[in-house]
């Protein structure tokens, strides 16, 4: 779950790392009451997509009447297919350089990774890769101090810099560990004056350990239809094609999306329901693509922790519940089999061993549709 | 031969009173695995498919000692059971649960480096030493005894695969499942290495997946250290740039971890990558027939 | 650092572990105000020494009058030579079974032990070894669910209890350290019917440590001299004898004591002043001795990390300083020996070789005194 | 010859610019230790006695591979430079150091632990290999090469008996100290088991002190494991029970650890224990002499 800017920065004040003073506001109005108070601002859109400096969703303002044009402009401007809810005026940081910082996960290293860079901003991703330190950590040792210094002199960091990130990054690694985040990012990290402060907060939390942060909003930024889906726990994306095709696993989803195509057809969707023994799981993916009103429906289970019977099951309910009357090409194998197509049968629903076999018909199904 | 594991792996299941638990122990055991306890807090005297279940790892091992163990556990409870059993002295450790946290996956990590333990997953169905013990969760009838050796990220794609190979005759010697999640236990370049050593293996089968760079590492792999052939099938061909599908790792990022780039990078190394997971077994035959 | 009752039960709460409702009070007056808040109560002194309970310390009341009485009794009372500035009031739990559980450190195994038993109360120590149950935890681990139940089988504990063990384990290990505690004891550990609570609280925190918690109150019982050896940094205890000692290294100094005795004598002290390269060390220790009004005076250096001229330059400083007229054995070997010589035949001052000579002479010059 | 160092052991110096450092850098140097190194935060580029300084770990053993490391550093910053120094791949590492946190010496020794790193101390004197290295504080005059292995929980107490041996024409193969806090890396019963394995060790003479329980698991070792002589010291039989003596461990608790209880554990595994310092030498030569 990506955080907004202002949440980020909330985290962040958290754990004692510097933030520029700002407020968050919700009208025009209030934008100008805040830079009244603060001076010279920046007004920032609180939209989750990137690049929002760039495509203008970032104005400086040095008076209220500027802050609430600013606002005015930003709260109407649609950012990446979003519009904000909210923005946040913040008093203007001299900046004399801009850093980047960020903790990630290393998945080949199975740890925690720090990366620093002198070579913040807009361009960080063509930073060459020798003037972007990585260090990754070990979760058992954590983020000491020699770790730092060692990441400065590889950077060429001294002195007060040095201390600056001597104090920073242990907290830094302090909220990603205890805040189960897959990312923490600074960019900019602003060199002022006054020391360190960071400028920018991109916070994405481990989805997988919400539960453990019941005080942190949730937030969605997704379609109605994968909305429903996050709920159910389906991994569902929406595409552009006509054949609706629901799979369980991830790769053999992927691979029945590649043989769709591979046929000439195209997709509608990507639609994992994961699996497990339960009937109730298949029944609601089935119902959420029927909402979609595909063309034709592909339906492909290899059976393993999934069991055919149990899918067939689902299948036949909603079939009878809802009445499906659109083609559908049905795809049955591994645990269960012949209980699942005994159900199919009985259903009237023939049903195929081979994948390929099930991909080309329903391509044909579309064809002749 | 296998990898890993074999017929004489004694084998623990932690949860195993639960729904999983107790249909994979009766798989396992039908399909000849040597499974000698199981663990369930608050369960210990019961028993399932004859197996005795105990409170705790501790116990268990006091009283038969075992090899490895695999996880039907919840993913909030996962990374506690999962340190049990490494404090217990386990050395294969089979991650079935999704959804353990990333920064859980990362504390287990970092214990089983400490213990010199082996950690399949999380997020897997297993390994399977074919014909002789099965650890995991993949339907039994597919995995027979032959000289492929199969590594996968994915689950069911794996066993469409696996399938398609039993179809025409040629079985595996042990199958490995990395598991889908950003942080797992074992690579495709770990699995290599074990296959490369293991004299029954005469071919192995890498299924990829676009996102992440772990099939581009396996390429520089094969390329330095392989002397047996590699197929390789790849998902995600069709996939859009930047929608997320399902695996965390399964996302492509920056213009890196294409479909291109891996098949570019497993082509230079030599692999023979399939456009179909059912021209997989012809290309195993090409390279393993009449060696 | 040992921390008063009342001190340790805030620091409990402040990491989640139940403690009974209480007040801490100053007089009489107060302990029967907080009785009348508080119904039945337990009135308890709160000085430092043990078995304080055997000792008197401890009054059940049952009315505010009561409790002012029993407070009146206890701010009276002299217990292990310390008299209570404050009583803790308690309203009183009902007590099914008293258990024990501490978090120490473990020499050996050079880790966090927890120690549990079912057999808390006044006498634990007495309880058998198989009946204590010791799980030393490794630090990058942290004391993990898997451990508690691990600790309940070996205690036969299922069920309520077993939980809420697995609750309250992990916090006490959190406070022990973060809280640098070289021992947190809850003995007794009450099982009540509303679970486990802790009726009393012994937690010490590391004195090397307690920079890291300015927080924490400064708590001093001991005797003036020996606080202001603590002041100082040295090791100091009074004894009964007529030779004051002074010595680098506690063992060097314990083994001059033993020899002291060996030879017939008795010594007035144990002084450490530890070791450096600072002049200023060993000048206070010997300023401090003084002011003991010795008999004899002992002095055996062998200089290693300590330099045998500061130690002397010290000695003939404060002899010019002070004027020491009693008499003195010295005794001087190791790193910059022959300077330190010097400056003691300078001062008129003669000085040994061997701790032997040195000591035998010392008994000899309080026998001659 | 030497247990854990030996004339080639190549040292870093942890804190070289201080004043302690850079004293006992010349005084380690003029005793003959191969001092590679020196570290100082911020005063990298300087040299002290002609050994360079270095600003991080990494960079000293990046210019100059190094085995061991002595630290001279403030007791709150020791964590992180013990530490730094394990991560960089020191396997022995000296603490010289008093007042480091126990739980600070805990996650020193947990991480020594996995780093297969010796520890000596924290709060130790070091140790010396008679004549070839000395990684330490100790005096070096009295430290001159012999049969004879000494090992010590108190610093000047050792000395004043090694200076005892050396008056007698007896030299020593190591001197370690152990360190006089409650948490230290080495125990008795790891240096008695390397005394015993190293040719040169003729005789061992162990230098104890109430409290704690060191000297009597030292006895069960000894009388199980060891085939050489050992001499022993206990300081502390004067001490009135219950009052603290400096070192943390030396507090009589319980009725454990007493002076009695040691001599008699010791004396029933056959070790001879010397009533005063001085009578060391002479216990020595009975077991050495005509050996």
């Amino acid at each position: 779950m990506k955080l907004y800017e202002y949440l980020g920065k909330d985290l962040f004040d958290r754990y004692d790392i510097p933030v520029p003073e700002g407020r968050v506001v919700e009208n025009p109005e209030q934008a100008a009451e805040a830079a009244s108070e603060l001076g010279e601002v920046v007004v920032k859109s609180q939209v989750l997509t990137g690049k929002r400096g760039k495509a203008g969703g970032i104005s400086f303002a040095s008076s209220p009447e500027e802050a609430r044009l600013a606002a005015e402009k930003i709260f109407n401007m649609e950012l990446g297919g979003f519009t904000a809810d909210k923005v946040l005026v913040e008093k203007k940081v001299q900046i004399e350089q801009e850093l980047y910082l960020a903790l990630t996960v290393d998945g080949t290293a199975q740890r925690p990774v720090v990366l620093v860079s002198l070579d913040g901003g807009m361009d960080v991703e063509d930073v060459p890769e020798d003037r972007m330190i990585r260090w990754p950590v070990d979760v058992t040792v954590g983020l000491q101090p020699f770790m730092v210094r060692e990441i400065c002199r590889k950077l060429g960091v001294e002195g007060n810099l040095q201390k600056e990130f001597i104090k920073l990054l242990p907290r830094l690694y302090k909220l990603f560990r205890e805040m189960d985040a897959e990312l923490a990012e600074i960019n900019p990290l602003a060199l002022t004056s006054q020391g360190l402060i960071a400028a920018d907060a991109k916070v994405t939390i481990d989805d997988d350990a919400l539960y453990r942060h019941p005080q942190l909003p949730r937030i969605k930024e997704k379609t109605a239809l994968e909305l429903k889906a996050e709920e159910l726990d389906l991994a569902y994306v929406e595409l552009e094609g006509d054949i609706a095709v629901m799979a369980n696993g991830a790769g053999i989803t992927m691979a029945t999306l590649d043989m769709v195509q591979h046929y000439g057809g195209a997709p509608a969707n990507f639609l994992d329901f994961g699996g497990g023994a339960d009937v109730e799981k298949p029944s609601q993916a089935l119902e959420l693509l029927l909402g979609t009103n595909p063309r034709v429906l592909l339906i492909n289970i290899f059976g393993g922790i999934t069991r055919c019977d149990v899918v067939a099951e689902a299948f036949a309910r909603v079939r009878e519940s809802k009445g499906i009357d659109l083609p559908v090409s049905f795809r049955l194998v591994g645990t269960n089999e012949s209980e699942g197509r005994t159900i199919l049968e009985k259903a009237g629903i023939k049903s195929f061993t081979s994948m390929d076999e099930a991909v080309s018909h329903a391509v044909k199904l579309l064809d002749a549709s | 031969m296998s990898i890993y594991i074999n017929d004489k792996t004694r084998v623990l299941v932690q949860g195993m009173t639960g729904n999983q638990g107790s249909f994979h122990t009766g798989q396992m055991l039908a399909y000849g695995t040597r499974i000698v306890g199981g663990v369930s807090p608050g369960k210990g005297g019961q028993s399932v498919e004859g197996v005795p279940v105990y409170n705790t790892v501790f116990e268990a091992v006091e009283k038969e000692p075992a090899d490895a163990s695999i996880l039907f556990i919840p993913a909030p409870f996962a990374k506690d059971a999962a340190l049990e059993a490494l404090a217990a002295g386990i050395k294969i450790l089979v991650l079935i649960p999704e959804h353990i946290p990333l920064q859980d996956a990362m504390d287990i990590m970092a214990q089983a480096r400490q213990n010199n333990a082996v950690v399949v997953g999380p997020n897997t169905f297993g390994l399977v030493s074919s014909g002789a013990s099965k650890i995991g969760i993949m339907p039994n009838q597919y995995f027979i005894p032959g000289p492929v050796g199969v590594v996968s990220r994915s689950g069911t794609l794996c066993y469409e695969i696996v399938g398609h190979l039993t179809e025409n005759g040629v079985g595996t010697t042990t199958v490995v499942g990395l598991g889908g999640d950003r942080v797992v236990g074992l690579h495709f370049i770990d699995v290599l290495e074990e296959f490369e050593k293991d004299s029954d293996t005469r071919a192995v089968v890498l299924v990829g997946e676009i996102g992440g760079s772990a099939e581009e590492e396996a390429a520089a792999f094969i390329k330095s250290s392989m002397s047996k052939p590699v197929i390789a099938y790849l998902a995600g061909k069709s996939a859009p740039p930047g929608k997320r599908m399902g695996h965390a790792g399964a996302i492509i990022e920056r213009g890196r971890g294409t479909f291109e780039s891996k098949v570019e990078a497993l082509t230079e190394a030599g692999v023979k990558v399939a456009d179909l997971p059912t021209k997989v077994p012809a290309l195993v035959k090409e390279v393993t027939d009449g060696k």
